[in-house]
């Protein structure tokens, strides 16, 4: 078992539950095993960063001292948006020494730069041959790989994947067996920064991606993001008001898809959880004959769908 | 015992006005080593000049102070009246008494003070002075022009008809550049191709040029007037001599389907080929990674059916030596492909395609003869976006610069296409029109006016396709930054001009300086902006950055009348303030340590180690040498070097000190 | 570790590798001094423990050392560092010296050649200790009047003996500038003058060279702190230029960051 | 005398400074007559060692001026002095020499205002500090010698 960080934040204790069930149910498969953070805090993402720029670096900056300080060098963030701030303080502290030392002087903890966050996308790219092996159910779906914003913006800053068109995701996909589709809305905006302030424009700007995705001939989105997740999940009523139509396709975290090919029940993975039924079409023609077991179409889904 | 002459010169009032010259010159009078010093009118006037001659004669002066204005306006003038009364003119200093003195101080002791202070400080450097013999360096009079598209055709013709000899080298199998793949020109909407290929063929015929194409630099070595250069002649695999450009090889090449770089990958090619009909020379080359005799050692078919049995296989690449005197650098540029921009497909789309590609699209002897199809189905585009600025102007990208020529382009592709799709609708996304130029602004109100191409001032933030189109988003900051998106046929994305692949390695072969964007960087962007920091080196065209073509011509002929400056002359004659690494006794020969610190210091690359040697060979000592036909004076070496073993003449560590030592 | 670096002295001498191994030895009065060791039989009377910081890597340079034949020497860190400088001032030249590396752990380092040891010593951060940073930022924290004043006390006593030079690796000019006196850049006598001129031209000439061996320091008769001097324009270097460039001195970048140029 | 006159000593480049000063004096504008210029081909040219002996010397200030970046005759000249100016100013003044009284500058050809301004402000600002005693007397006797005033 190798030990590796852990940062959950409070998406995954919370609205993304099933986000941090379907990690730890995947990650015994790979050999990993979590360390918690110590005594972790809010990494002030969606608030502090609109309104204090010391705060905004002082809070992350405290997570990345605490984890140093418990020996941790590579430290798991799922949540796309916990990762972003993480690099960015990161980035922001190399920059400016003097704003190091203040921040040193808010935390009382000296950042020492030994820390590496790594987003879930680039943890399991490092693993895609134990992914592979440990795959018993290969998933052979087309899916729509869907990456936000938060893993790729700024680029300058979090230098990863090709912005404009990231690949890790399909390829880790590809790994399991499943045919990522080529559509536009990679990157697109899901309207997450105006959940609360403008739920109709939401509605409107994440129904495009759903569009898009069923129009490349996606049956699942995967995501990595809880906030991508919320909205193209939880919102879907709004959407498909928006619309006019009813979408079904439903919406996993990659490391749900990738536990469905390792062959996990549907409870491990809290796919039970969503709001739109994980549910895949049953006929693909003989040529597709799936081999794929349909893990979430014969169980009673936990909520049933608004729309 | 040094005999220095002082001169102290009135300049009418505007000296002596607030400067007591008289006075100046007693004071310098007591100056040790001062045997004659004198103040009058006018030192610059012929009587002045004279006086300071017949001073050097009578009292046999080893040197001479003249105190009058600036040495930027008058140094030439004494330094060639002390040569012509023999004493060698590099022991002649000024002391700039008027812009440094008399002009910007009010009358009094003081700024008389100051000026006999600096003309304390110059007699003391001139004791040190050293008579120094001009440089002369012999000039091979041949230039090498490395490129053969417009610029370069354009330097060749000019140097050539001034009388000289010019090799001219090409990497593609013709020459003839981008300028040949274009439709029409702006702002006149003539043939590119009529006004272009009678230059190409006069530099084929042309007695003081001599062409290498499918040919490439080696390598140069030496200094302005004294190249030495080896090019590479790549084998064409066809007896250029027996070859009479008949075509019956191309014709029957079984192999056919290889993207023609000439028609920008929108047109097919076969293994043997001429890259279009009008190339010069017209004589075909073998692509040896698509030739199947090449790959796979059978098929020959080309050889079975030439008529005058020119193929040969087993040709290798030549070097050839060739001595000159200039180079011209007209390598050119490129465009970037549409693979470069994620967000508008990453050259997934068949139908988004550049500038070059409409091009030929457009062109008469291209792929679709002349008529507009896209190149997905071959369907006529009921409609075309344009994006201008794709890539340029980008910091984002890595591209702050504007590329200059895709305005006028673009303005130039939509109208074309309305000309020939009159019910087509034409788009333009930009973000200014820069149409700077004679007949430019015209033409692109044209374009929108006459021609009723829709201008939106925005930009393009994605390309994807849906339902069969091409689905272009953008936003009309003109019109409350709305978003917009057109379901277009076609997109032609206007793509930044880049330097040309390989012109750094080019760059660094001809120690040319060069922009982090690889474009060659020319010695002054305002006054010298045809040469580069390399004596003898000369940019014309778009390798120092993207430019037109009229500005390309003119650029070129600029270089040519460059080089034909330099080639009016059998010598060179070059001012001898120049760095040298001192030579002693031995067994020290030199202070060089031969650590080669100040290498990398010099703008001009003059310095390399040279080994010490003494009568019988032995090497005994590794230390600096500069180069004088390369050195420029700068003395940057000179603060660099610790154990001061290199100075530099005019300026020695000597010579200021004792300069500074007196004031 | 001892005994391996013994024993890797005899095999290069026996061997015919080379002929002289430049490594540390007992002095008098429990000093160390630097041991030429010719025969391998010798090579037993090699010593090493802390005491042994002299940068051998001076004798490399000398006209006296070069004559015996291609050296091997007993090189810790900083002597190191020193060879892969003297390398990049083309004063050493790959296959002219063998090195018998001492790891920071005292440990005996093999390297099959000079490439190897550059390598080797690169991926070893170059930064002061935090002693010396803070000595440096002591002296910094002064005021320009008592810095002055401290400076004129520490060099008042400097006889300008120039054991700093000779102990210096990288002071292998063989006609010093102190030295040249047409011009007279550095005044003569050993006054408050003579002595700044001097401190500051060596300081100079070592920006962007020095590897911080301490050296000159320990050299000095008279214990003063000259290495602060090379300590400060080591920080100030990698903190103005990023310390990337091999030599800062002749390296430039067009946007390099300054406050006072108006 | 009244007041003291501090001595300064400019060193400056050929193409950019020097003309600059030139154009000052085609310009007539007037500045303090304490300033004398050392001129030299390139910023680049000028050793850190040429500073230390015109305080040797006696200057009270001294000035270096050259192209501003990018407009460097030899176009790089001023880039290496400007890294040299960096460390070497930085070690003066860690060695407690007044750095105040070195001033450097950028002044174009085209700045013939910029540099009677330049002149101005240094020789007011020197003249403020008072005389470089400090440097002066660490030396016992004259540093230099050779060189005899002959008036």
């Amino acid at each position: 078992m190798t030990k590796i960080g852990y940062y959950p934040g409070c998406s995954l204790l919370g609205t993304a539950r099933e986000y941090d069930e379907s990690l730890r149910a995947i990650l015994p498969r790979m050999g990993v095993e979590l360390v918690d953070v110590p005594d972790w805090n809010c990494c002030g993402a969606s608030s502090a960063h609109m309104l204090n720029h010391e705060l905004s670096l002082s809070l992350p900056a405290r997570i990345l001292s605490s984890a140093e300080n418990k020996g941790i060098t590579d430290m798991l963030v799922p949540c796309a948006a916990c990762y972003n701030r993480f690099v960015m303080t990161i980035h922001e502290l190399n920059e400016d020494s003097k704003l190091r030392a203040r921040v040193a002087d808010i935390t009382g903890l000296d950042y020492r730069g030994t820390i590496h966050p790594l987003n879930i996308l680039e943890f399991l790219e490092k693993r895609t041959d134990a992914v592979k092996a440990a795959t018993a159910l290969p998933f052979e779906r087309n899916v729509a790989c869907y990456y936000g914003c938060l893993l790729v913006r700024p680029p300058t800053v979090m230098k990863f994947d090709r912005s404009e068109d990231p690949r890790t995701m399909d390829d880790l996909m590809s790994a399991v067996g499943a045919n990522p589709v080529d559509w536009a809305f990679k990157v697109e905006c899901c309207g997450a920064g105006l959940s609360i302030t403008s739920p109709a424009l939401v509605g409107k700007l994440s129904g495009r991606i759903i569009e898009n995705a069923v129009k490349s001939g996606a049956e699942a989105i995967i995501v990595a993001c809880p906030l991508c997740h919320a909205n193209l999940d939880m919102r879907r009523s709004a959407i498909n008001k928006a619309a006019g139509k009813k979408y079904t396709v439903p919406v996993l975290y990659i490391t749900q898809a990738v536990g469905l090919a390792m062959g996990l029940k549907e409870k491990e993975l809290g796919l039970h959880r969503h709001l739109v039924k994980v549910r895949f079409p049953a006929d693909r023609g003989a040529a597709q004959a799936p081999t794929h077991a349909q893990p979430a179409a014969d169980s009673e889904p936990a909520q049933t769908e608004e729309a | 015992m040094s005999r220095i002459g002082v001169f102290i010169c009135h300049c009418g009032e505007n000296i002596n006005g607030t400067v007591d010259c008289a006075k100046v010159a007693e004071a310098a009078s007591r100056v040790p080593g001062v045997s004659h010093s004198v103040d009058y009118k006018y030192m610059c006037s012929d009587p002045g000049q004279s006086m300071i001659k017949e001073a050097i004669k009578e009292k046999k002066l080893t040197g001479v102070v003249v105190g009058a204005c600036s040495p930027r306006m008058h140094e030439p003038t004494f330094r060639r009246a002390c040569a012509e009364a023999g004493l060698n003119p590099y022991l002649c200093e000024m002391a700039n008494l008027r812009e440094h003195c008399s002009w910007v101080h009010e009358k009094s002791e003081a700024t008389t003070r100051k000026a006999v202070d600096l003309i304390k400080s110059m007699i003391e450097k001139v004791k040190l002075n050293q008579p120094l013999q001009p440089i002369k360096v012999p000039v091979t009079r041949a230039a090498l022009v490395l490129g053969g598209g417009i610029a370069g055709i354009q330097a060749s013709l000019d140097i050539a008809n001034a009388g000289h000899q010019v090799i001219m080298v090409e990497r593609e199998p013709s020459i003839g550049g981008h300028m040949s793949q274009l439709s029409e020109t702006f702002p006149t909407l003539d043939c590119s191709q009529c006004i272009l290929t009678p230059r190409m063929v006069e530099v084929a015929q042309h007695p003081n040029i001599t062409l290498h194409t499918y040919s490439e630099l080696e390598s140069l070595e030496g200094f302005i007037g004294n190249f030495k250069a080896k090019i590479r002649n790549k084998a064409r695999c066809v007896d250029e001599k027996l070859c009479t450009g008949c075509g019956m090889c191309a014709q029957k090449c079984p192999t056919k389907k290889i993207s023609s770089e000439f028609n920008a990958g929108l047109g097919m090619r076969s293994a043997i080929y001429v890259p279009f009909p009008q190339a010069v020379p017209n004589k075909p080359v073998i692509d040896k990674d698509h030739c199947t005799f090449f790959q796979k050692g059978k098929c020959k078919v080309c050889e079975k059916v030439c008529p005058t049995k020119a193929i040969r296989y087993d040709q290798e690449d030549r070097i050839i030596d060739v001595e000159v005197g200039a180079v011209v650098l007209a390598t050119g540029f490129d465009v970037l492909g549409t693979d470069f921009f994620p967000e508008y497909g990453y050259g997934r789309y068949k139908d988004v395609i550049n500038g070059l590609q409409f091009e030929r699209l457009a062109s008469a002897s291209g792929p679709t003869l002349g008529v507009i199809k896209r190149p997905s189905d071959g369907k006529v585009p009921e409609t075309v976006v344009f994006v201008a600025c794709a890539g340029s102007r980008d910091p984002a990208k890595g591209i702050e610069y504007c590329s200059k020529i895709c305005c006028m382009y673009t303005a130039k592709h939509a109208m074309l296409y309305k000309h020939k799709v009159h019910e087509g609708s034409a788009y333009v996304f930009y973000m200014d029109i820069r149409a700077g130029g004679k007949m430019y602004d015209e033409f692109v109100r044209r374009a929108i006016e006459e021609d009723d191409v829709k201008y939106v001032r925005g930009r393009v933030s994605r390309i994807y396709e849906e339902d069969g189109k091409l689905v272009v988003k953008g936003a009309d900051t003109l019109l409350g930054h709305e978003p917009l998106e057109i379901r277009a046929d076609l997109v032609v994305l206007a793509t930044a001009g880049v330097a040309s692949s390989g012109a750094e390695e080019l760059a660094q072969k001809l120690h040319v300086s060069y922009d982090s964007h690889h474009f060659f960087a020319e010695a002054h962007p305002k006054l010298r902006p045809v040469e580069t920091n390399t004596a003898g080196i000369f940019l014309a065209g778009a390798c120092q950055s993207p430019r037109d073509i009229p500005e390309t011509v003119s650029q070129a002929s600029g270089a040519a009348s460059k080089v034909a400056g330099l080639f009016s002359q059998e010598e060179l004659t070059r001012e001898p303030l120049v760095a040298v690494v001192n030579r002693t006794a031995p067994p020290l020969y030199s202070t060089c340590t031969g650590c080669g610190l100040c290498m990398p210091a010099c703008p001009y690359q003059a310095i390399e180690m040279e080994e010490i040697r003494t009568r019988d060979g032995t090497v005994v000592k590794v230390a600096a040498k500069v180069n004088p036909g390369l050195c420029q004076g700068c003395g940057t070496c000179v603060a660099l070097c610790r154990v001061k073993a290199i100075d530099l003449q005019g300026y020695t560590n000597e010579q200021i000190y004792a300069e500074l030592m007196a004031l | 570790m001892l005994a391996k670096m013994r024993q890797k002295a005899k095999d290069l001498l026996s061997s015919g590798v080379v002929s002289t191994v430049i490594g540390y030895g007992e002095g008098s009065g429990n000093r160390v001094r630097a041991l030429f060791i010719r025969k391998p039989d010798d090579a037993d009377k090699l010593i090493l423990d802390e005491r042994c910081v002299q940068n051998l890597a001076v004798y490399l340079t000398k006209r006296e050392v070069r004559a015996l034949g291609r050296p091997a020497v007993v090189a810790r860190v900083p002597v190191m560092r020193t060879i892969q400088q003297l390398m990049f001032e083309k004063q050493v030249a790959e296959g002219e010296v063998a090195v018998i590396g001492i790891s920071p752990d005292s440990q005996v380092l093999d390297f099959p050649d000079l490439k190897s040891m550059a390598e080797y010593v690169s991926a070893i951060p170059f930064e002061l200790s935090a002693d010396e940073k803070a000595a440096v930022e002591k002296l910094e924290k002064m005021t320009a009047g008592e810095r002055w004043n401290f400076w004129l006390d520490v060099l008042s006593g400097c006889s300008k003996c120039y054991a700093c030079r000779q102990s210096c690796p990288l002071c292998y000019c063989e006609r010093c500038t102190v030295e040249c006196n047409q011009p007279q850049w550095v005044s003569v006598p050993s006054h408050g003058l003579g002595n700044l001129e001097w401190h500051i031209m060596r300081a100079m000439h070592l920006a962007g060279r020095c590897v911080n061996c301490g050296d000159c320091f320990r050299a000095c008769p008279l214990e003063i702190p000259l290495n602060l001097l090379t300590q400060k324009i080591i920080t100030d270097i990698a903190d103005k230029f990023g310390g990337a460039d091999e030599y800062a001195l002749n390296a430039f970048k067009p946007d390099d960051k300054e406050d006072f140029i108006r | 005398m009244s007041e003291f006159e501090p001595k300064i000593i400019a060193f400056v480049c050929n193409w950019c400074t020097y003309a600059g000063a030139d154009l000052t004096g085609t310009s007539r504008i007037k500045y303090a007559s304490n300033v004398r210029i050392v001129r030299l081909p390139c910023t680049g040219r000028i050793d850190f060692m040429l500073l230390m002996k015109a305080f040797s010397r006696g200057a009270d200030g001294v000035i270096v001026s050259g192209c501003h970046p990018n407009d460097c005759h030899y176009t790089s000249g001023n880039f290496h002095a400007r890294r040299r100016w960096i460390v070497f100013k930085s070690l003066l003044d860690f060695m407690g020499i007044d750095v105040r009284r070195i001033h450097f500058a950028w002044v174009s050809a085209a700045e013939g205002a910029k540099w009677a301004e330049v002149v101005n402000s240094v020789v007011n600002d020197v003249r403020a500090l008072g005389p470089y005693d400090g440097y002066k007397n660490l030396a016992p006797i004259a540093a230099d010698w050779r060189i005899q005033d002959a008036g």
